[in-house]
């Protein structure tokens, strides 16, 4: 193996190590066969599987996830793909109505473990209708499990927990880290779903992020570290489950947090997390609560309007420094 | 159908219809919360289905669907019960009549979103050709279910992939309260559309068992062949109203009249006279089916109703709920 | 006028009022003509109006809420029925990506002026799929403003203001509230959206609900006062515009805050407004800040199970007097 | 379509095809963000249309819609300004190649959810009949956007209220990558679905843009009349790869050969010289499309960019953003 290896390649790496170990994974999308994704984000993978194991699909998003859905309940493992996020909205009574429900409604009959994964999120121009990061849309929903990695190896081992679980996962691939780089996960390397990690230590203020916001997060806490500022970073990599207790125990060290999301502030999962704070960390807080989030409006075109949208490390430096001013 | 799978398809109707009456009669009682939709008047497509499958095929249906439970095997006890929101109910009483399942016979659920089974049913299909065994997948669902988009992408998709599923329209003319032709651009919802994914389409008289039972035979041979998807439209008629407490008086009273008399449990019956069978088998037959509902009304009535913390349990695969450390 | 008026009549005196008003404002949606609608509210429109202007559709929500848009963008002013909010999820293209970015990305040269109505929430034992409050679908997408009232009157005058609205607005109307019944509105009632209304004063703890919660959290403020514990309650009425001033300068006098959702925990709009109050309402407060929200699983049938998850007048009671002993 | 009438329409084309290679020389020049996907080869059926059309006909497009906004008045330095992220922009920088609009032309959007514009046409057509306007709406749609279902409600709806509205798809054979036989259930994905809506489908070579201009003239005034909606394919072929730098290596040589020899241009210019234009006429047209397209090149790239704070108007109809107290 490599010494590094891109987000976009441990995508594909990811599912293609539990599709040689378990015959009964498959793949189904638009473009995910010869083409190999529209990201390439499964490239690769029809060569090595064959055309009985990697489906090209219609334009039909409800069919996708929901054949998905019925293929799970009958004893495969699919991981289906949908293009860009915002597609979701096309099948999204799946994802709301039908796969984090059926097993509770049937009193426990039957199970659907499926991952659907999709590319997420901004920055690249795409405009209003293909940049959203729209994790919040199915945080609004109980009964799914949300992945959201931020680098290379928790792709490969976040993928494996996904595909591994016998429940619903949906998988956010953050288009805007496609390219960037990392060590190349272990052989079997496997993170478990709702496990935050702790990506820098520091003693005053707490920063939550995920996927893109996370290197965002790091570069900003850099910047304040040269101004004596310690910040401890949190890659919360998974929103459902929430991993409340490392970010509690976090703000136990640091009195102070911030939460960087890429998704506008209204509805995001920033507010969810910190609602938790103000009750259960209350005692803890030594500042009001900050979030940097995306302004409350669809993304815009241009890249100097997009940035006027989408936090900045500018602007969490400044969120950071007003908190420990405080 | 022999005589003796007609006599059993016929007992087996008398058990749905009368498992309806009482779900019927139980709502009016107030023992029955939210909602039911009844199917008394469609058994024969569920049964005569039935009749035509394999125990391990797949079956999906709708909110409509305690013939499809039970003529896969559910019984009225466990059906009742779950109306009644007891602990012994199909469900644990968590899903309600909307969403009778019975997994362990291969019926896969009920679905309340109209329509969004059929990409399900496709799935499952799916699944079965890859794991070679030889399932097919059948998705019972209204007419009103057609023009909805998820009936078009799933016939698409299961055309395209050549699948073991069969798409079987119960069409009774109506969707809620709206007749299915004020809304659909084709005289027959479900069949009309079929050569639109290249695929065969037929209307066969949902209330004659044996016909159904024919026609699923012939197209699940045929999609277990490798040829493919076919769509059936079945004609019908319900016996009650939409839902709940609706007295349907949308429907003009001749057109009930005449479908009232051509009822499934009259049609076979009528059958089973012309094969030669004493009345008294059909009467018997009957009553059996009076006495099981009987017992089922009372046993669920006693049934205890859940533990509140079953409202905690079944969210996840490990059996819990939890969504945070 | 009667002395009295239920919530459900409410409703379709509120879009006769505003049908009679103006002509551009036409009514669709799936049996809401001869057979008024399930629920009834929409009962009378189709014989004062005649079927020009109410609309019978097939089961098509994509096409009702696309066309209701196309229709918005030429002129007219439509009113578009989902019959239940879980079945928002069947168009939800519509609502997250289309009707609420048109605007901005055409850089301002359109506008969509309708309302989509929809029959929301819980506790009458409808299961998994027809019982869920799906506002919170809609907070997490900019560009949709959110009613939802608790009172007939609100109901009359909310309703107004959203179809003369000349942007997109979800009405959510309550299940659980349409046998509900409340002084009539007077003539041409007008309740802007985005104005909160204190609708009982107290000096001890701020309770802030939306919709069904509301009757709950006043029942539960009376069971607090005898207790001696004063209750401020606050009736949300819009989730955007989001009328924080008023809950801010009701936590000014309280310093104490509950919100009471009928939605899941996770991604409830109570936790958007602890958000903000954990930011620029931190100094004001006493004591932690409680979400009293439904539990994070799909909603039961049985009403013994479904009691366990929807929050509950003594929830909300014992949520109270926590804060009130901190 | 007189020759004159011709002649304006080999202009237009022409402008259109200089404006998409433009368009992709200043993407491989990194003057272009995020992606455009090119009509480069599909000119004919915008501007066939268009000429068929009146000024007040709503025309919803998708993605793939520098053409249409084109065809109906959009200018090409608003074009390339658009896409080049500057203030002059047809859509102020907010929106761009995806989401081109001309409203006051009609032009009612570029939709880049597949799909999801045919409602939306509908609806628009449902709003002229109810003012009594006599105007039409078109929905300009690919082969892909035939298996979703939102084609098929709209279908559906449109037939049920006989709406004038026209669907028009831009059969390219192509998704993004994949062949459209290789997921379609029928030869003609858009044709063959017709009669599911008991609607008239035509094919049409949508290369030539005289056979487009008479088809959708004709389709028009059945929907005028009251006759209802109708399907046009138009097979055509897009000379760039699905959209920024996709170099099409899918499709095979001989395929791509074929179809560059059936260019619409080539097709109209033979039109022309065959009905006596003389060739100098042509060539001066073509020869005033790069002049207006070097100067849109020039003044779109001196354009200022967007002032940032257009980030925060126009999200209401107020034109503001505030989503809170
Ligand atoms: C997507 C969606 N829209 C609307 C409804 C509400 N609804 C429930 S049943 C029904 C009528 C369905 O008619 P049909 O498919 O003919 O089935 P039937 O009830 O006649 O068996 C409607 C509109 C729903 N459950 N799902
Ligand atoms: C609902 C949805 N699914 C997938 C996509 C991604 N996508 C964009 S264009 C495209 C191909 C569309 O093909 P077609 O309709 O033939 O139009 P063409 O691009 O060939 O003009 C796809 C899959 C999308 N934009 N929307
Ligand atoms: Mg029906
Ligand atoms: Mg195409």
């Amino acid at each position: 193996m490599a010494d590094v290896i891109t987000y976009r390649e441990a995508v594909a790496e990811g599912i293609a190590r539990e599709m040689r170990r378990d015959p009964s994974v498959v793949c189904l999308g638009e473009d995910i066969g010869e083409a190999g994704g529209v990201f390439k984000t499964t490239a690769g993978l029809l060569k090595e599987f064959g055309r009985g194991r990697v489906w090209d699909t219609p334009i039909s998003e409800q069919a996708i996830v929901g054949a998905a859905m019925g293929a799970a309940m009958t004893g495969m493992r699919p991981v289906a793909e949908i293009m860009f996020s915002d597609f979701l909205a096309c099948c999204w009574d799946y994802l709301a109505n039908e796969i984090p429900k059926v097993r509770y409604m049937t009193g426990g009959q039957v199970t659907v473990p499926l991952v659907v994964r999709t590319a997420n999120g901004g920055g690249l121009g795409f405009g209003a209708q293909h940049s959203q990061a729209t994790e919040n849309w199915a945080l609004t929903v109980p009964g799914l499990k949300i992945a959201a990695p931020s680098t290379p190896a928790d792709v490969v081992g976040m993928m494996a927990a996904a595909i591994r679980s016998d429940d619903p996962v949906v998988f956010f691939e953050h288009k805007g880290l496609l390219a960037t780089k990392g060590p190349p996960p272990p052989p079997d390397h496997v993170v478990e779903l709702g496990r935050a990690a702790v990506v820098r230590e520091g003693a005053d203020v707490t920063l939550v992020a995920l996927a893109s916001m996370v290197p965002v997060a790091l570069t900003a806490s850099e910047r304040l570290a040269q101004e004596g500022i310690g910040v401890e970073v949190v890659d919360l990599r998974s929103l459902v489950p929430l991993d409340m207790a490392t970010v509690l125990a976090s703000l136990g060290r640091t009195s102070r947090l911030v939460t960087v999301e890429e998704n506008p502030y209204q509805g995001g999962w920033g507010a969810t997390l910190v609602s938790v704070v103000a009750d259960e960390g209350f005692a803890l807080l030594d500042a009001p609560v900050r979030r940097v989030a995306a302004e409350c409006v669809p993304l815009p075109f241009a890249d100097v309007l997009e940035e006027q949208v989408i936090p900045t490390v500018d602007k969490v430096v400044a969120a950071v420094r007003s908190l420990a001013a405080y | 159908m022999d005589t003796a799978e007609l006599l059993a398809s016929y007992e087996q109707m008398a058990l749905i219809r009368r498992t309806e009456k009482a779900a019927h009669d139980l709502f009016l009682q107030g023992l029955v919360k939210g909602t039911t939709h009844l199917a008394a008047g469609h058994e024969a497509i569920a049964v005569g289905a039935s009749a035509a499958l394999r125990d391990d095929d797949y079956v999906f249906a709708t909110y409509r669907g305690h013939h499809h439970a039970m003529a896969r095997g559910a019984t009225p006890e466990e059906c009742l019960a779950e109306l009644m929101s007891r602990a012994t109910g199909l469900c644990r009483a968590k899903g309600g009549s909307m969403h009778l399942t019975k997994a362990d016979a291969n019926m896969l659920g009920s679905y309340a979103i109209v329509g969004a089974h059929l990409p399900m049913a496709v799935g499952a299909a799916w699944s079965a050709r890859l794991r070679g065994t030889g399932q097919l997948a059948v998705a019972f669902f209204g007419d009103g279910a057609t023009n909805i988009g998820s009936f078009h992408e799933a016939l698409n998709l299961a055309a395209v992939w050549k699948l073991p599923v069969l798409f079987v329209c119960e069409n009774n003319l109506y969707m809620e309260y709206t007749r299915i032709s004020d809304v659909t651009a084709v005289p027959r919802p479900a069949a009309d559309r079929a050569p639109a994914y290249g695929i065969p389409g037929e209307v066969v008289d949902g209330n004659d068992v044996v016909s159904v039972q024919e026609a699923v035979a012939r197209l699940a041979r045929r999609a277990r062949a490798g040829d493919g998807p076919a769509v059936l439209e079945a004609e019908t008629y319900r016996h009650f109203g939409h839902s709940r407490a609706d007295p349907a008086t949308y429907r003009p009273a001749e057109e009930v009249e005449r479908w009232l008399k051509h009822d499934p449990l009259d049609i076979a019956r009528g059958r089973l006279i012309e094969a030669g069978v004493p009345e008294e088998t059909v009467t018997a037959a009957d009553e059996r089916a009076q006495t099981v509902v009987r017992q089922a009304i009372e046993a669920a009535k006693s049934a205890p109703p859940p533990d509140p913390r079953e409202a905690f349990t079944d969210v996840w695969a490990d059996g819990g709920a939890a969504w945070r450390t």
